[in-house]
């Protein structure tokens, strides 16, 4: 129920709240508890057990219901039975909640990207544009900055190799870098060397999972001289990162990102989860967003429209 | 009055790298016996020691037990043979209380479960039958050095073992527990225990030994299993291999004028504020029982600990003694009276721990070390000191006690000190040496050297000292001229029970 | 300076982490709203059962001056292999062995390598963090591992008159461990060895089965601990706990566990376990933003054993000085090993 | 066994990590193809002048006994101040300044905890960790701050006979302190405090100095290396460099470093430092996925520590058998004060 002076409170739990994404959700979300005047508690839980910690957290402040990206989707149940113990409303983001039997949880409403399908359109970006720089297919390789042991990251970076690859490319020439950390300088220490390895191919796709691995890829081949025009990088998020590539006066290798909206997933779930607690009115079970092509060309303009 | 031979050493030998640590040494010990083992620091008593305890193996010959030959591959093994140890460092942990300490390794147990009561009983048993009074339930980290002695021995006799040995027990002990050492290895000689015992002090040894086995740079040299029909000069002359006159060989000097002093200085481990003035080239000496507070006095003044009133002054300027740094600046050096803990740097160099002190006057101020020259002093002070060392370049841990002693001394030679506070310099050094040690004091002393020199071995310090200033229970309980120290004065006034002046 | 004042400021020392607690406690439960209640205490002490429990064994590990910086790990190690198994065979008590089989194994394995190759635990237990880690990825295939056995989540989150079993469990340990530490000879060589191994050894005391048990033991709770948190999150996640080896290291600190070896008692650790545990949960009622989380948190343990020390330190000066030979407690004793 | 075979067994055990490294280093360059070649050398030195940088000055923290945890934290606050200030100011050298003197302020004030309180070394630099961090976060505001200084970016990638800067900055690390270890006061101070503190202090050696100088000696190098590092990404981000405390220690580690102190040497330093980058390199040139890694990087880490330990232990059985009173070096020390 509603708190001691009667305020709806909401909560916003992140699975890692030091990234930029993150925090721009809860900026929206904070935004939308202005606007609507209900109250925003932002909790980070980087692990199930802080889920629940968080949970809990979330009852003894009196909430009435939380939006959840969760550290691992497999954590569906134990949210959903936490959730029922201490009477929550629950919604997921950016990552659908699945159960025991491995399939989405349907009475958990969902707003997220698909990840494949992101994946699947950074991967046509970059073959499109290797058309256009009219690239000899068969010297040119493709880097996949991998970080498979996160769920969306791998799906992220298989749905671009998929689209390579079903453009033509042999699947021979893709190379896996496996990342350590999720940072630049991950991408950078997990590029280089695998760069390094074949001196014979004159051109490279880099792929990653966000904007900072496709940089710290982009970054090594610059390192070992290939120049902007021989390397096409497309990121995933749209961030700060990318916009700091963008702005720069001369073109990189970093050539696009696709840009992700923080806005409809923290502004409008946290709306959606206020007019089911206050309204009743439940949410739809499912939401897929879509993803938008950011280049050097385009990107104030989204940036503007995002912001706004 | 001796029974069969419970104890031999058959051929034994031992080498570390570019020592030759024991060669060949054979001997035996009866049961209802005490064998003195003697001979220069580094002779090899304590491998002796360490191989039957389980701690070295030898590279050749055997160990006999009651007739069985028997080489120990682990301190357990060794205990479970009935041979109990007490090592020449202390071995304890001090976060424990003294009854743990006591029993360790041997607790009193029901199911795996301690039985608190039996350890008591057992720790109060042994600590009454030392004479100590000292509280079970103490952590053991607050008693003092010589304190911490007596459980080291009484840990030893709680194990009821059939072979004691003692590496040199009383070289922290005073005039009292001295006493009572000997009293209880009467004890167990009469009950027919084996008995062997390292010392290097003479009277002790010829008041507590039936024999005396004297190793000489790991050779078996010779034993005595008279002890009537022989002479400290004879001993003196096996360790040694030559004969030394007057170990002590006091030389009296004309003094200077008043150097330090200490004004009503109170701090930790003192009782009464204490108040002395030295004069310049004066040898004084410090004797006390265990726990009387000379350490503590000579960490005062060295400014290792803060002291809470009163002030030294040196030349008559006040001195800041804040910091040891700051003692060092102004002339002092301290001996420390826990050599492993406080005087070792134990895998440097032996080199390296000469030159540290020197290296940081603060007055020198290059940074950069001067190798040659550091190595030209640490050659010529090892051969000063006569340091018993493979090279100059070997960790100083490898060392025999006393030759790591000497090394100390070397480092506040080699920075020139001209006030040194020596805790118990001689602490397990042996004759020979000692005598050399004594003629560096004097040397020092004629050159306008200031010494104060705490130790518990009276004759020592009535051989040596112009001096001696009497401490009991933290406070200063006399100061007698070398004219009037006799023993029996110096006792009384040590004595906590005996009457004041 | 009278006679009778050690004991009385040793005392008041030993109380120091409980002074401070009482303190915390008592603030927070004046400056934060909704803290002091029935709901959020539950909620409190079940979010610290996972440090809690494994605190119990690594107060042993510490006291041994060794360290395990693996249990993350295993913690995330069990998990999945009970996940695995049950998943596989729907044996519930099956995937619960193997999950205490494989934390068992990763213990013994380090008390093999570091009491008998005696290497520095700290290395070791790094590179098992590691290796750990990966088997479990191994082990799940990258992802978490649903477990289909509705039966299993009850051991997360049934009750026990009103308490839920991973309380009951940490309890059990708290009181296992602590009659362990202090009433039994394989406790009181813990702390023997952690004093001085050298005088342990030498007493005859069983170094090096102690140290390899010690490790069997904090393996097999951190296994433990693993398969409860997989009964509460329903799944076998296998990079969950990630840097959980911190925060148990840091909860013993602050209950006053010696980092040199030889010093800790149970309450001490139940207090520490309880100090981070009401930080962390004011810091999320209090909707701390997350970058000051982080100042925060490091300020408070900073704080913590920095009021611990000079406490401490106050107490020496008055009552102790010098006890030891050196004034410095962090030198008093050779740190780790080598 | 002849007279002479202990000298050279001696020298033998001191070439350890160096075997190790030969060893290694040959069967990569047979085994691994691409490895051995200048491109794929000169990216191999490149990727270890992070790690290599700041293990020079963990080198003199550890051969003092102390740790520190906070350097991943440094590295990426340097950064990002470094870049908030050339990005606000313009100024390139600004920002370096500034990039350095936080990682100095942050260097003084561990050393100032650690000497000053006797605060133990580990906990406050966890705290600091954490600290940092947030502090690295709230800099850039949780983003990556990038630098609109392309001059800047020279630092990381520009070349001076052909040699990448962050590489002759490493070279210059490694003389400057092994220089410092081996032929300055200071040096030797810092090995006699990790060797047994109470007895430098009482030598004269002013140990709170050479405790606090060290500490800002690693940060500030640690400082040095954010900065570089934001050369080379050309942002400062406030997330890089997680872990890479561990990765720095197991370099010193592997290059026979004790963690008991006071044991020491900038060769065994280097070499520690190309085995980690080695065995990485060859691990992502052989394509070994991910999660095998994790089990291959703390497998190399394990092995090298065992492998080096027994080589030890049986030169020491060969040679200086039993060298110690105990035949575990791990109690050689600290069994200091009983
Ligand atoms: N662990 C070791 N490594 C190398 N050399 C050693 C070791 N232990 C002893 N030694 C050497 O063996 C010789 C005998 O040493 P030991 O300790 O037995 O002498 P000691 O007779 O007990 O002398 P002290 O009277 O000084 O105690 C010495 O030269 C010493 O340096
Ligand atoms: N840290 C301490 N806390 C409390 N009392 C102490 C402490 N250290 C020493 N004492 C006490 O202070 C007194 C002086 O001890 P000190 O070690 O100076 O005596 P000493 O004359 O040098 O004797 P010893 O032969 O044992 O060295 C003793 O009663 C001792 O128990
Ligand atoms: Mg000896
Ligand atoms: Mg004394």
């Amino acid at each position: 129920g509603p708190s001691r002076d009667g305020r709806v409170r909401i909560g916003f739990v992140v699975k890692q709240p030091e990234e930029q994404w993150f925090q721009s959700e809860w900026r929206f979300a904070g935004m939308a508890a202005r606007d609507k005047g209900f109250e925003l508690i932002r909790i980070g839980a980087a692990d199930g057990d802080r889920v629940l910690t968080a949970i809990d957290n979330l009852a003894a402040k009196n909430a009435s219901g939380f939006v959840i990206c969760a550290p691992d989707p497999r954590l569906g149940t134990a949210i959903e039975q936490r959730a029922r113990v201490n009477d929550l409303k629950v919604m997921s983001v950016d990552d659908r909640l699945i159960g025991p039997d491995g399939k989405p949880i349907d009475s958990i409403p969902h707003v997220g990207i698909s990840a494949l399908a992101i994946g699947r359109m950074a991967g046509e970006t970059a073959i499109a544009e290797a058309r256009r720089r009219e690239w000899d297919i068969g010297r040119t390789g493709v880097l996949r900055i991998a970080y498979d042991s996160l769920e969306t990251g791998r799906d992220r970076t298989m749905g671009a190799r998929g689209a390579i690859i079903a453009a033509g490319l042999p699947p021979a020439h893709v190379f896996d870098a496996p990342q350590r950390t999720t940072d630049t300088e991950g991408g950078f220490t997990a590029a280089d060397p695998v760069l390094t390895r074949h001196p014979d191919l004159r051109h490279w796709i880099v792929t990653g999972l966000n904007d900072e691995a496709v940089l710290g890829g982009v970054r090594a081949a610059e390192g070992l001289g290939l120049r902007a025009d021989s390397v096409i990088g497309v990121g995933i998020g749209g961030s700060g990162t990318a916009e700091a590539e963008f702005a720069k006066r001369q073109p990189t290798g970093f050539f696009a990102s696709i840009l992700l909206s923080p806005r409809k997933h923290g502004y409008d779930t946290s709306v959606a989860m206020y007019e089911w607690i206050v309204r009743g009115s439940r949410p739809p079970s499912l939401v897929y967003t879509d993803g938008k092509l950011m280049t050097r060309d385009n990107y104030r303009r989204l940036l503007a429209e995002e912001a706004a | 009055m001796s029974g069969d031979i419970l104890l031999a050493y058959e051929g034994v030998g031992k080498r570390f790298p570019g020592v030759v640590a024991l060669d060949a040494v054979s001997f035996s010990v009866r049961a209802g016996e005490v064998r003195a083992l003697m001979g220069e620091n580094g002779a090899g008593k304590s491998t002796l020691l360490k191989i039957l305890a389980g701690e070295h193996r030898p590279d050749s010959g055997a160990i006999t037990i009651g007739g069985e030959d028997r080489i120990f591959v682990s301190p357990r093994d060794s205990q479970a043979a009935g041979i109990a140890i007490i090592h020449q460092e202390l071995h304890l942990a001090p976060d424990m209380s003294v009854a743990e300490n006591l029993l360790l390794g041997a607790f009193p147990a029901c199911a795996g479960f301690i039985r608190r009561g039996a350890m008591r009983a057992r720790a109060a048993g042994i600590l009454a039958r030392l004479g100590e009074d000292i509280d079970p339930d103490a952590r053991l980290g607050d008693l003092s050095i010589g304190k911490r002695q007596m459980v080291e021995i009484g840990k030893a006799l709680l194990r009821d073992a059939r072979i004691i040995a003692f590496d040199e027990p009383t070289s922290s002990l005073s005039a009292r527990e001295t006493e009572t050492l000997k009293r209880i290895i009467g004890e167990l000689r009469a009950d027919g225990r084996a008995i062997l015992y390292v010392s290097h002090r003479m009277e002790e040894v010829f008041a507590l030994a039936d024999s005396v086995t004297v190793l000489r740079d790991g050779r078996h040299v010779a034993d005595y299993l008279d002890m009537t029909r022989l002479t400290q000069d004879q001993l003196i002359a096996a360790m040694a291999g030559r004969t030394i006159a007057d170990i002590y060989d006091y030389r009296p000097r004309p003094l200077g004028d008043v150097h330090v002093e200490i004004d009503a200085i109170e701090g930790p481990g003192l009782s009464a504020p204490v108040t002395l003035s030295i004069r310049r080239g004066e040898i004084l000496g410090m004797f006390g029982l265990v726990g009387a507070g000379r350490s503590e006095l000579l960490k005062l003044i060295y400014g290792a600990e803060r002291p809470t009133a009163g002030s030294i002054r040196l030349d008559g300027g006040r001195l800041d003694a804040s910091s040891p740094r700051r003692a060092i600046a102004a002339g002092f050096a301290l001996c420390p009276e826990d050599r492993k803990g406080e005087g070792i740097v134990p895998l440097a160099a032996v080199a390296e721990n000469i030159a540290i002190a020197r290296r940081n006057l603060a007055d020198r101020r290059a940074p950069f070390i001067d190798r040659p020259a550091e190595t030209r002093e640490a050659g010529e002070m090892i051969g000063l000191m006569r340091v018993k060392t493979a090279s100059p370049a070997t960790a100083i841990a490898t060392l025999s006690g006393g030759n790591q002693q000497k090394a100390i001394i070397a480092r506040w030679l080699a920075a020139d000190a001209r006030i040194l506070l020596m805790d118990e310099p001689t602490r397990g050094i042996d004759v020979g040496a000692r005598s050399e040690i004594y003629a560096h004091i004097y040397r020092l002393a004629e050159a306008g050297r200031t010494i104060l020199f705490a130790s518990s071995d009276m004759p020592e310090v009535m051989g040596i000292a112009d001096r001696i200033v009497v401490m009991r229970d933290g406070a200063i309980s006399g100061v007698l001229a070398r004219a009037e120290a006799t023993a029996e004065r110096l006792l009384r006034l040590a004595l906590p029970d005996a009457a004041p002046r | 300076m009278a006679q009778s004042s050690p004991p009385l400021l040793r005392r008041l020392g030993a109380a120091g982490p409980l002074l401070i607690f009482v303190v915390l406690f008592a603030l927070l439960s004046v400056f934060v709203p909704d803290f002091f209640g029935v709901r959020n205490m539950r909620g409190l002490v079940l979010s610290v059962t996972l440090v809690g429990t494994i605190a119990t064994t690594m107060m042993l590990v510490l006291a041994l001056r060794e360290v395990d910086l693996s249990v993350g790990s295993i913690t995330a190690l069990s998990g999945v292999v009970c996940a695995v198994v049950i998943a596989s065979t729907g044996s519930v008590a099956g995937g619960v062995l193997a999950g205490l089989a494989a934390g068992g194994a990763v213990g013994l394995v380090n008390g093999l390598v570091i009491a008998r190759l005696k290497v520095n635990s700290l290395i070791v237990t790094l590179a098992m963090m590691e290796i750990v880690r990966g088997l479990a990825f191994l082990a799940s295939g990258g992802e978490a591992v649903s477990i289909p056995a509705e039966r299993f989540y009850e051991l997360g989150s049934g009750t026990l008159l009103g308490i839920n079993y991973p309380i009951w469990i940490m309890i059990a340990c708290f009181m296992l461990f602590g009659v362990l530490l202090n009433r039994t000879v394989f406790g009181r060589n813990i702390l023997a060895i952690g004093g001085n191994p050298e005088a342990a050894r030498l007493a005859g005391v069983p170094v090096d089965s102690v140290r390899i048990t010690v490790f069997c033991l904090q393996g097999l709770i951190a296994g433990l601990a693993g398969i409860v948190l997989a009964a509460r999150i329903t799944s076998g996640q296998p990079n969950t706990s990630l840097g959980l080896e911190l925060a148990v290291i840091s909860a013993c600190v602050l209950g006053g566990v010696s980092l040199a070896g030889g010093v800790a008692t149970i309450t001490g650790v139940v207090i520490g376990v309880f100090i981070m545990g009401a930080a962390q949960n004011a810091l999320n009622l209090l909707d701390v933003p997350t970058f000051y989380q982080y100042v925060v948190r490091g300020g408070i343990l900073l704080a913590a054993v920095i009021f611990d020390r000079l406490r401490q330190a106050g107490g020496l000066r008055l009552a102790r000085r010098a006890a030891s030979p050196s004034p410095s407690q962090s030198s008093e004793k050779g740190s780790a090993t080598a």
